[in-house]
């Protein structure tokens, strides 16, 4: 059946074309760049979307989790491949990086999903703006324990990570954290979708629209919010592990409050329950980060200015909670719906 | 997934496709215009601008007889990691930037000096404190001293001059610079005093302003000395506080107090106080001299020591250009060139002092000057101290 | 064994007491009222019996399972469903939603199959489907699938919510006030669709209802309660002119 | 014991834990306890008067206005340019003019400019959303947007000097006990003190107070009532908003360096003050403000006494405090937990 395969495909040709301009030099390491943070804002703001969003929770500590991520990999990476005089020898040869590398990024996965725990478990009981406030404390939390652990650098942070994307490149010039990167963006969002899209998923907007009637029809409202918070805390983990290998140097005060406002901003911009709608936004705000820089200080007037403007036109956000699917039927011709 | 193809696009025009030109020199600088520490920005820019004007006027960089129009380019780094390294590349890649100077504070300048590196591009950072910006990476240079001479030249004065037996320390623990230099301060301060002659080691977080509690326990313990690595906007508010819970000795201070602001925001409380710098305004000599007058002049803002290091940065950066004799049109020979010219600069007289390279590392050895704030107000050269 | 037991059952909110030694039991197969005068506890009953609260004292036992300690989505699992006083649709999503995901306890595959989708996935999720068409198509809505609960009209929506319960495969379906706020002429229509309901699906229906025509006309037994305490049972007629239930009902002054 | 209890009592909990864990408790030792008592207190009356604005807004519209810690900054400003102009500064005034009388005209000016800007703000950019009937998240969303505005507009019209504010009052300080507190962190205090017990009465006691509840009960019931809701927002945001300049003022006084990302941080802090304390409820701001101020204290002066707390870990201890606290108590201290009719 054809439209099992359009999506795919066209995602190969993309990367295949993408990673061609990059050798024609069509495409340099600026804009190679440039994409990646882009990609990385995707999975940050569709991630948080799965519980900002679809769970209509308010959590404002998405940075703190990527800080998780972001520093459970580097070790890990380093741990493997670098030498290091808190983490020792490196234990298997540079060529091995890229076939370890998923699974450096699987361990940061991992990790924020287990400190998602330290939120979905009081979700449980605590609701609302007092949940909102837990995120918050957890985001403080995870970025002043950080700070208090010499072994990692503290405030000082943490590097080398470099080494393992340069021990790619002894089996292929490639860009290859571009390619890393569109291959995650893609995960997430095939995840997500497959997630949101299943009955299974579906409890979670039960969960959003009335916590009581999902739970008297049968919902496991604990189990969903388990999920939903591991899933959406480790797919920032997954964007914090990129982040980190992309700049090779991870410190604390790279994951702020400022960091998890962008999320939150990109979520309720894109629309509540909307992953189109978190790509294109994630996408628009990347690009007006990037080309507004002439105005200087004026930028962060503009932006906020721009996005209050966009909220009093479409107070839905730009895709409401409808998705690419429902703007262009036709499109489900050419790719599975659900 | 139609929306990165947009986007590719719209990176892909991104890129400016600016030629080498011939007779021009371009310098790229990576510094925060936006972000929290604006001005570093534009105390970086006004100082590069100043000495861009200078150059030029005389008819350009005289490198082996031909004269070089110089162009600088200015890029922000919104004091965010990321945003440097893209930056970075902007201005190696984009702009094809001969050399960068900046970023200045560890935090962007680590990413950024990988960055340079990779790309075999000079980098000069002129205040990053941090050994990892320099370390392992040829292409790398800084024009400040590091922690690990400050500290002890801090801590000698306090126990000479000062005749200080214990000494308290208040510092911010999520800011890099000043942890260091905390650091550095302590171990060289309890190898003269002996152990536990830090008497009290405090820490506060970015941003704090209320440091009574910290305070009132240093106070307790009865230092013979305090010592405040921290920036001028904080340094008022620690030095009033103590003063307030009734602290009456000394406050010695580092190379992040030597800002003009410092005596706009501390008034009284900072008179009679020393710190560790790069230079003295006041009674100053010579190039320093110049500069600061012509800087006061151009900019009514009395430059601090982001500024004067920048100038420094740029200034040695030119000076290599010059070492290099001449300058083929080949991009890549030229910056190699020009890192081979930097790593073995000699004795460069910056108006923050001499400054050399040993060819081994991007640190620079060059002299701390201990200054006193006078009763004007002024920052008085106290004394001189070399590695 | 019987389909519900209920024990000495009481509940109280700090010092107040809004179940108070309540008992009965259902066979299996009943259509059965509780009524009384408002906030005579009948609601606080099914939230106890669809394990909202947890009584104070006392036991609730549906097919031999005690409830304690149990979560409502696991007593919904042991066969017990129920609708609300005032709606309670989930409104973003279409009918089918609302009534596929009220099979979530049974929907017999992982997280896992659903990011896999495996061939259990594909199977279980057109099964879910398929229950929830026919029933829809059962009960007549079947051309109302992909409407929004809140396009709907209230008498609809009512319905849609006693879909969405027997979508749950009950034994025992608790009825909350069904007729409430319903004109006159879906009464009539509500009376038809529960006693078929009762017909049509093994099951035993509780519901609370102040409207007496439908109480009337469809009950075999009626429980009266006040103040958390029982003051009546049996059949309609005994109930209709039971002087204690009219004196709760309508206070001294009646009689 | 009550929750609330257990917010009172933190301080003196945590004084009294002091004294057991010191072996001999010397002079000194009760003087550095006062001490650090007294720079709780001060730190916590900024809190509070910050967290109040918070939790009236809230407690009125349940939205989180996260522009107030921006609005505070702004207060400070207004207050550094009013207080210049009376002392001469720009020319407009004669210099000359006594402090206490600049004073005297700084308060009630700050207030009332600062308020305008809160007003104003909800008029623009709140209030339409909510006759759109937008989902409150977005106008929390609107609110962050207005407090970056506010820091980036503030930093490019007055460029990135800070300023340092004129010191309005004598350098006076007490020494209750052998502790020492000036009279600006008194009268921070004192003032939050009162603004506490005036927004009971007002809340509580007075028709407006009254209004504002009903207002919060049900936003639909209240036209019908009779009362204009507009009007009853609009006074919100004033008392917010003037409360905000007020504070503004008093951190000022006391921290007298001003810059525009001033407000951020310790509107956060006092934003997770009120919630805490139980938002929406006046008393759960107050005591929320002083529980934060006094678990940060206790940290850093514990951290002698106890093993494994370090100074450093301040955050990381008193948030994960208030962590707990939120998951115990998941209303916060005063909050009373909602009860859904089924």
């Amino acid at each position: 059946m054809g439209t099992r395969i359009t999506v795919p495909a066209a995602l190969c040709a993309l990367l295949a074309i993408l990673v061609a301009m990059t050798q024609k030099d069509i495409l340099g390491q600026y804009g190679v760049t440039f994409l990646c943070s882009m990609g990385i804002y995707v999975i940050l703001s569709a991630s948080l979307n799965l519980v900002n969003g679809y769970m209509g929770e308010f959590s404002c500590g998405h940075a703190g989790f990527m800080a998780v991520g972001a520093y459970a990999s580097s070790i890990a990476g380093v741990f493997l491949f670098v030498p290091d005089k808190v983490f020792g020898h490196p234990w298997l040869p540079m060529s091995m990086s890229i076939v370890a590398f998923p699974f450096i990024l699987a361990i940061g996965f991992a990790a924020a999903a287990l400190a998602g725990l330290v939120v979905a478990i009081p979700s449980f009981k605590t609701r609302g703006d007092y949940l909102a406030v837990i995120t918050l404390a957890a985001g403080y939390i995870v970025k002043s324990a950080i700070e208090n652990i010499e072994a990692v650098g503290g405030p000082r942070g943490f590097m080398g990570m470099s080494k393992v994307v340069q021990g790619m490149d002894t089996i292929a010039e490639l860009p290859w954290m571009l390619i890393w990167i569109f291959l995650s963006v893609t995960f997430t969002i095939w995840i997500l979708r497959r997630f949101v899209y299943s009955t299974y998923g579906k409890g979670i907007m039960a969960i959003h629209q009335d916590e009581i009637a999902a739970e008297i029809m049968s919902v496991n409202t604990n189990k969903m919010k388990l999920i939903a918070f591991m899933l959406s805390s480790g797919l920032a983990g997954l964007a914090g592990g990129l982040y980190a290998y992309l700049i090779s140097f991870v410190n604390p005060s790279s994951f702020t409050i400022l960091r998890s406002t962008e999320c939150l901003v990109m979520v309720y911009l894109g629309g509540m329950g909307s992953l189109t709608g978190s790509v294109l936004s994630a996408v628009a705000f990347t690009i007006m980060l990037e080309f507004l820089k002439p105005l200087e200080q004026l930028k962060w007037v503009v932006i906020p200015l721009v996005l209050i403007l966009l909220m009093q036109f479409r107070p839905e956000g730009i895709m409401g909670n409808r998705e690419l699917s429902d703007v262009f039927p036709k499109l489900k011709r050419f790719y599975r719906f659900k | 997934m139609k929306k990165l193809l947009v986007a590719l696009l719209v990176a892909a025009l991104a890129i400016p496709a600016v030629a080498f030109g011939a007779d021009t020199i371009k310098i790229g600088f990576n510094i925060p215009l936006t972000g929290d520490q604006p001005k570093v920005g534009e105390m970086s820019k006004d100082a590069a601008e100043m000495l861009q004007e200078k150059i030029n006027g005389a008819g350009g960089l005289d490198v082996g007889g031909k004269k070089y129009k110089l162009e600088f380019v200015y890029v922000d780094n919104e004091a965010k990691p990321e945003s440097a390294v893209n930056a970075a590349l902007k201005l190696i890649e984009g702009d094809k930037v001969l050399a960068m100077v900046g970023p200045q504070a560890s935090a962007r300048a680590i990413p950024a000096a990988e960055i340079a590196n990779n790309n075999k591009t000079v980098m000069v950072s002129a205040w990053s404190t941090n050994p990892k910006t320099t370390l392992d990476r040829p292409y790398v240079f800084r024009a400040c001293f590091l922690d690990d001479f400050q500290g002890p030249v801090a801590a000698k004065f306090a126990s000479g001059e000062l005749k200080a037996k214990t000494a308290g320390v208040l510092y911010d623990v999520a800011s890099d610079y000043p942890k260091g230099l905390a650091e550095e301060f302590k171990k060289s301060f309890e190898t003269i005093n002996g152990p536990k002659s830090v008497v009290a080691f405090e820490t506060f977080t970015t941003k704090d302003v209320d440091f009574k509690a910290q305070l009132t326990k240093i106070i307790e313990a009865k230092p013979d000395v305090l010592f405040v690595p921290q920036y001028y906007n904080e340094v008022p508010l620690i030095i009033k506080q103590a003063r307030d819970l009734g602290y009456k000795g000394p406050v010695l201070g580092s190379d992040s107090w030597g800002s003009a602001e410092l005596m706009n925001l501390c008034g009284d409380d900072c008179k009679g106080q020393y710190f560790v710098t790069h230079y003295a305004a006041a009674g100053a000599k010579g190039a320093t001299k110049e500069f600061i007058d012509a800087f006061t002049a151009k900019f009514k803002d009395t430059p601090d020591d982001v500024a004067a290091l920048t100038w420094d940065a740029t200034g040695m950066v030119l000076a290599a250009i010059q070492k290099m004799g001449a300058l083929s049109n080949d991009l890549a020979k030229d910056r190699t060139a020009l890192r081979d010219a930097m790593s073995t600069m000699r004795d460069y007289a910056g108006i923050t002092g001499k400054m050399s390279f040993d060819g081994k590392t991007g640190d620079p050895v060059k002299c701390a000057v201990i200054v006193k704030i006078n009763d004007k107000g002024e920052f008085a050269f106290h004394e001189s101290v070399c590695p | 064994m019987a389909l519900l037991e209920i024990k000495e059952l009481t509940q109280r909110f700090g010092g107040l007491i809004a179940v108070n030694d309540f008992s009965m039991s259902l066979q299996g197969h009943e259509l059965n009222a509780l009524i009384g005068p408002n906030g005579a506890g009948k609601t606080t009953v099914f939230n106890l019996v669809s394990g909202f609260y947890q009584p104070s004292s006392g036991s609730i036992t549906i097919n031999g399972v005690n409830t304690r300690g149990m979560k409502p989505h696991q007593v919904t699992a042991l066969g017990v469903a129920r609708t609300f006083q005032n709606i309670r649709l989930w409104n973003d999503m279409t009918v089918l939603d609302n009534i596929r995901v009220s099979q979530h306890y049974r929907l017999g595959y992982s997280l896992m199959d659903s990011l896999l989708r495996t061939r259990r996935y594909a199977d279980r999720e057109a099964a879910i489907e398929r229950t929830a068409m026919e029933l829809l198509e059962f009960l007549g809505m079947k051309e109302l699938a992909n409407e929004y609960p809140p396009n709907l009209s209230y008498g609809t929506q009512r319905k849609v919510e006693i879909a969405r319960a027997l979508s749950t495969k009950p034994r025992l379906l608790l009825l909350d006030e069904p007729a409430a706020g319903l004109p006159s002429s879906d009464v009539v229509e509500l009376i038809k669709l529960i006693g078929w309901i009762h017909k049509e699906f093994d099951l035993a229906i509780w519901m609370i209802e102040h409207q007496m025509t439908v109480v009337m006309s469809l009950c075999q037994e009626i429980k009266v309660i006040d103040f958390g305490a029982t003051i009546a049972g049996g059949p309609p007629e005994d109930i209709r002119n039971n002087p204690t239930v009219i004196k709760a009902y309508l206070g001294d002054e009646a009689i | 014991m009550g929750a609330e209890g257990l917010a009172f009592r933190a301080p003196f909990a945590f004084v009294t834990f002091l004294v057991l864990n010191q072996l001999a408790p010397g002079q000194d030792m009760l003087h550095t306890l006062m001490q650090q008592a007294l720079n709780a207190l001060q730190q916590g009356s900024i809190y509070a008067l910050i967290a109040l604005g918070y939790c009236l807004v809230y407690g009125v519209l349940l939205l989180i206005n996260f522009a107030h810690g921006d609005i505070f900054m702004v207060g400070a400003y207004v207050a550094f340019f009013i207080a210049s102009m009376a002392m001469g500064k720009y020319g407009l005034l004669p210099a000359g003019i006594p402090k206490w009388a600049v004073l005297a005209a700084t308060v009630p000016l700050t207030m009332l400019l600062t308020s305008g800007v809160g007003v104003l703000i909800e008029r623009v950019a709140y209030r339409p959303l909510r006759l759109k009937g937008a989902n409150r998240l977005y106008v929390v969303i609107t609110a962050l947007m207005m407090g970056i505005i506010l820091e980036y507009g503030n930093l490019s019209i007055l460029g990135a000097n800070r300023l340092s504010f004129p010191s309005l009052m004598p350098r006076m300080i007490f020494e209750p006990f052998g502790a020492r507190i000036t009279i600006t962190e008194l009268s921070a205090i004192v003032t939050c003190f009162a603004v506490f017990a005036l927004l009971q009465w007002i809340v509580t006691k007075t028709k407006l107070g009254m209004a504002m509840q009903a207002v919060s009960y049900d936003k639909f019931a209240v036209p019908l009532m009779g009362i204009p809701l507009d009007a009853v927002i609009v006074f919100t945001f004033f008392l917010g908003s003037s409360l905000a300049g007020l504070a503004g003022l008093l951190y000022a006084l006391n921290f007298p360096v001003l810059d525009p990302f001033m407000g951020a941080m310790v509107g956060w802090k006092a934003f997770v003050a009120a919630v805490v304390g139980g938002i929406g409820d006046i008393r759960g701001a107050f005591v929320g403000g002083f529980l934060m101020a006094f678990l940060e204290v206790a940290v850093v002066a514990a951290s002698d006494y106890v093993p494994f707390i370090k100074p450093e870990m301040r955050d990381l201890v008193s948030f994960s405090a208030l962590l707990i606290i939120l998951t115990i108590k998941p209303t916060g201290i005063f909050g009373k937990p909602k009860t859904t009719k089924i």
